[in-house]
């Protein structure tokens, strides 16, 4: 799968990849009327990683479906509609409008998303208000619900247990990390909206833990998202017992980086003997070992 | 017009002016299908440091030859990488991308280019596409305004005076050329030579495609401005290299275009300039400590 | 200043810098007793970082003021000991015991390291415990005390403000965010603790962010920590307000960092003709303008 | 010994085994202050990708000649790109750390170093020094047992038979030598050949160490192995070098030693083996996607 917000709205890829290899494609985060997104800047890179404010810029749900969304639904692309509200209200009326709509095949509830004034991020770092976008967007629709999480929290297993409470039939994390970043001579921060989001390989370490606690809180499936370029990094996630992954930033640089780690996963599971995926997720020992140096050597029978 | 993924292999770099590099490289894809006014997002090193591709113009594209030019300035991390590179390094191309630049339909009359600093990098290709196409046009109708802060910023005379153009240089502290900023090189300079361009192209710093902008604006000469913002996909996807613009007809809302999907060439009325607001940048020194 | 953790005892890096060039030593955190630390391994290599679980490996407070601290006395290094305990009173009984000890300057109190099972961030997580632990340290010295943050928490300006009500003086952030890494082939955690804590460049938009949102929340002196390897990093907590920095773990990487970063620092109050640092302090000017392409061309006369 | 930080210059490096590397670096001052087993840290690449430098052993040094080599494996994204460095390369050291392998006092009684796989590498520079010093024994009283997983792996013959020394060889899967591991050879040869070391040294991966260590400690044999961890600063700062060690007299609590300041020499019986699981390594195939 692809994350929401850095794959457009799949048309952008498809000179590089053939879409229908991917799982799904998560379209950028919609809202109810186009939002314009914040002021530029609106990115900054960092050390492995790079911020994002841009806004939840969109062209909103009817631009959407007339003409976007069919151009992936004609692919056969399974979408997954990345939602977002300003109020209880607006996350139930998208998602009623969404329900139905051939091509649709789960939505997916941004209620993490740092990068805009309202609603977003507030509705992600409190459990009860996680549960009541939960439910008022559960009323409204039949199709699956994912609850996408925030990092930015203290006890992220608490969000999730609310959210699963609520109806969300899966949970995928992380959302970006709050971040920023400043400029020494101007003064000024690099981004208009001082605040955003940190992506890319810097935060896989955080996004692992905290699926890893989310896979502790909850039953349910775990899309596990944040860092994840090569089939290593997305095989980390499924080890941890995530279901499926979401590439985000790493599309930006290699935009074939998911076919990629198809091809990579495919040759693992080969080396490694394994029939399925399925064989493999959820595997992991939780006792560590030495990691290192018998490669120089092919003993492993320690006492 | 489709884009793709090409591996290039560094056939020569050179220091040109000041911090400023010339790159060859073997591209012969890119160089097919690469338009001048495009321009293609490179991967400056291996590895994550950095760790997003960097947008760069075609300088000159040979098609014939199957390679291309860059030419860049160090500003940061990751040009200051790529002037290390030594021949025979591969680095990765994603392009051709954006809307490129129009030659004018009325061949007859005179054009008007104003280059700021680096911003000359597609202006030159412009050139070679508009000496190529001029028609009834004399050489020394095509009127090339360069400035740059310094003398020793500016690319050496015979790579554009030869060229049988009329070529006006300016330098902001004095040191080449007229002593100012190469807008008002423009205007005053337009104004004593009753130079009417049939259309006005602009590359440089926002804070010049401004001033570019108001005369092309108040002169009514259609323009036509590559303008930059700070890229992550160069494809449309990331939504991060936005501009403010004018919004559509009947609309209040903020609107924004999109430098890489919708440009990099806009025409001056496209754009909220008022919304920009820029700044000094910091001396190089400190960017790589 | 350098970070504690990430500097052992001074000794070590004596062969690298004039120690006395450092505003203070934050020493590796002592508690009561000693401690052996966790069973490795206890580090991995991230992308641009790296998570730590040294498990707060320590002489205990008797060795340390034995054959630890006068090294660092006899050279003039301003000491300040990171405390840690597994109880308030562990927390008070240490802070007494350094109470009035020549070349101790100040304490900085640990709440916040993720890699034990006891105490630690269950202490920096909740603003009510990270009350108690300052309150019970303040009744037990008169050192200065500086309290280091976490970044694992929802709201870190509540913590802040919490710690500065019970009587802490300053206030340093962030301590390692919370971290996990795996191995696909061993099918294991990497660490032997699983959890660890990430530091370095890739955690310093986190910190920046944190350090932001704490000098919003408090009115004493901040001290910036995370991913400072340059002047420029330095500079980048220091225009938010804060008053010092400390480096970690840059220090593993280039040990005579700290001194390159005074000398950077020094080098750009000179060219910014600046008479001291105080007058670049906080000087941050909220608005974003655009922060580039002005390189190439002098201009700045923009409307 | 202090320690200090050299910019070195690659002078040559070249495939001599399977992903196994040796180079050739100038480094004068190293090379006059290092002794045998000790190491150095290397930052294998500027930037910060990877981040942390790489501790690897002082394979041969040349005071002479100011130059010092060093072997290695590629066994991830460091010594991958360490591989593809071209000569000219700066590289960073700091070093020389750790405490270093001890002569013999007794220098008439034959001495084994046992080597599993790149564990070779420090082991080299031992055998030279040992040859140095060696008074009235002869070469061929030092024994070394040198296996690896396959002959691929193995260094060349040249490299350490034409020394003189007696030199026994094995691999895991029996494409070369003895047919198993290379302490099972050690064992059996030593009991055949009744070799009894006045010091036994050893360098490979910490499943071997551990049975060496077993047959040291059941000969009472004084042993100097060179032991590896995970390592961030190698100069004691980060503590999270550690192995765990018998306690000290007189304590039951959980102890550990630091590979870097305490090591990387360890005698068999400081180090409590029972609590270290270790487990093969990935294919190297997958640490560089
Ligand atoms: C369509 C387009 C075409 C371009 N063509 C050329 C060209 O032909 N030659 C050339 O030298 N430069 C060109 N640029 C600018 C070039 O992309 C930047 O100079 C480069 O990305 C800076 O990278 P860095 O890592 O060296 O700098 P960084 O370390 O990333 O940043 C250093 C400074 O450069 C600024 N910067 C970063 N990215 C950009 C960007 N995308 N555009 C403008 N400034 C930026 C930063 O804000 C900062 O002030 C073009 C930009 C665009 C958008
Ligand atoms: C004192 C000492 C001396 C050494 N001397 C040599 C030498 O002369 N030649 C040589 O080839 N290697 C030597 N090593 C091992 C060498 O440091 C590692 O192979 C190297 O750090 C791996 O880096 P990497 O980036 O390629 O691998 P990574 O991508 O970091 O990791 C790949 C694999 O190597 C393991 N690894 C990482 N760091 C170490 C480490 N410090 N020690 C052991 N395994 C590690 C990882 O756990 C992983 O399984 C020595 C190690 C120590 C501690
Ligand atoms: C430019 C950009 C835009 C994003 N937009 C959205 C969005 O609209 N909705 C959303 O839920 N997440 C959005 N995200 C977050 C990503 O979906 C993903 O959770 C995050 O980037 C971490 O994954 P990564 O490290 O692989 O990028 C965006 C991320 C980036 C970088
Ligand atoms: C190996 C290691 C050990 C650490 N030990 C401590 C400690 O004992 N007490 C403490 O408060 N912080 C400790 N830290 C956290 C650092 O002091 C610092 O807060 C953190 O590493 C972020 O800064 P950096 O990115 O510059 O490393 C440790 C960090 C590292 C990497
Ligand atoms: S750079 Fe990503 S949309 Fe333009
Ligand atoms: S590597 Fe840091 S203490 Fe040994």
């Amino acid at each position: 799968m692809v994350a929401s917000g850095t794959f457009g709205y799949g048309e952008e890829y498809a000179d590089f990849l053939d879409l229908t290899q991917l799982g799904a494609v998560v379209v950028k985060g919609i809202s109810l009327a186009p939002r314009p997104g914040n002021p530029p800047p609106r990115l900054v890179e960092t050390a492995a990683g790079m911020i994002n404010a841009i806004g939840l810029e969109n062209v909103g749900v009817d631009v959407f479906l007339e003409s976007k969304l069919p151009y992936l639904r004609d692919r056969h692309v399974p979408v997954i509609v990345n939602i977002f509200g300003n109020t209880l209200e607006e996350y139930a009326e998208l998602a009623a409008r969404l329900d139905g709509v051939p091509g649709i095949v789960a939505l997916e509830i941004n209620i993490s998303c740092p990068n805009v004034k309202s609603g977003g991020m507030i509705f992600g770092t409190d459990p009860a208000m996680a549960a009541r976008v939960v439910d008022a967007v559960r009323r409204s629709t039949t199709l699956p619900l994912i609850t996408k999480l925030t990092p930015n929290v203290t006890h992220i297993g608490e969000i999730a247990r609310a959210a699963v409470g609520a109806g969300s039939d899966m949970l995928s994390c992380i959302n970006t990390v709050a971040a920023m970043a400043v400029d020494i001579f101007t003064r000024r921060p690099k981004l208009a909206n001082i605040f955003g989001g940190l992506s890319g390989p810097a935060v896989k370490p955080i996004a692992l833990r905290c699926t890893y606690e989310v896979l502790q809180a909850v039953d349910c499936p775990v899309i596990g998202i944040g860092g994840i370029a090569t089939a290593t990094d997305a095989l980390e996630f499924l080890l941890l017992g995530a279901r499926a992954v979401q590439v985000g930033t790493a599309n930006f640089i290699q935009p074939a980086v998911t076919a990629e780690i198809l091809r990579g996963m495919e040759l693992f599971l080969r080396v490694q003997k394994l029939q399925s995926v399925e064989e493999y997720i959820g595997t992991l020992d939780r006792q560590c070992l030495f990691p290192f140096a018998e490669i120089a050597c092919g003993m492993t029978d320690l006492p | 017009m489709s884009k793709f993924l090409e591996e290039a292999l560094i056939l020569e770099q050179r220091e040109v002016a000041q911090q400023t590099y010339r790159l060859r490289l073997r591209a012969g894809r890119m160089a097919e299908a690469a338009c001048a006014g495009q321009f293609f997002m490179l991967q400056v090193r291996e590895g994550m440091d950095p760790l997003l591709r960097r947008p760069f113009s075609f300088h000159r594209i040979h098609p014939g030859e199957g390679n291309i030019e860059v030419l860049y300035r160090v500003v940061g991390r990751g040009t200051w990488w790529l002037s290390r590179c030594a021949p025979q390094t591969r680095l990765n191309l994603l392009g051709p991308l954006g809307n490129g630049f129009q030659l004018p339909r009325n061949a007859g009359s005179p054009v008007a280019i104003v280059a700021g600093g680096i911003g000359i990098a597609p202006l030159c290709e412009l050139i070679h596409r508009l000496l190529a196409s001029r028609g009834t046009l004399e050489a020394r109708d095509i009127h090339l305004f360069y400035g740059a802060r310094s003398a020793g910023e500016l690319l050496p005379e015979s790579d554009l005076e030869d060229l049988g153009i009329s070529v006006y240089r300016g330098t902001d502290d004095g040191s080449l050329g007229y002593d100012g900023f190469v807008t008002d090189l423009f205007r005053k300079t337009a104004e004593e030579k009753h130079i009417k361009p049939s259309v006005l192209y602009a590359c440089g710093p926002l804070a010049m495609q401004y001033h570019v902008a108001r005369w092309a604006l108040e002169h009514r000469v259609p323009s036509q401005l590559s303008l930059e913002s700070l890229m992550a996909c160069g494809i449309g996807a990331c939504l991060g290299c936005a501009l403010p613009a004018s919004a559509p007809a009947g609309s209040t809302a903020d609107h924004y275009v999109h430098v890489c999907k919708d440009g990099p060439i806009f025409g001056a009325e496209s754009i909220q300039w008022h919304k920009i607001q820029t700044h000094g940048a910091p001396p190089p020194i400190f960017l790589y400590s």
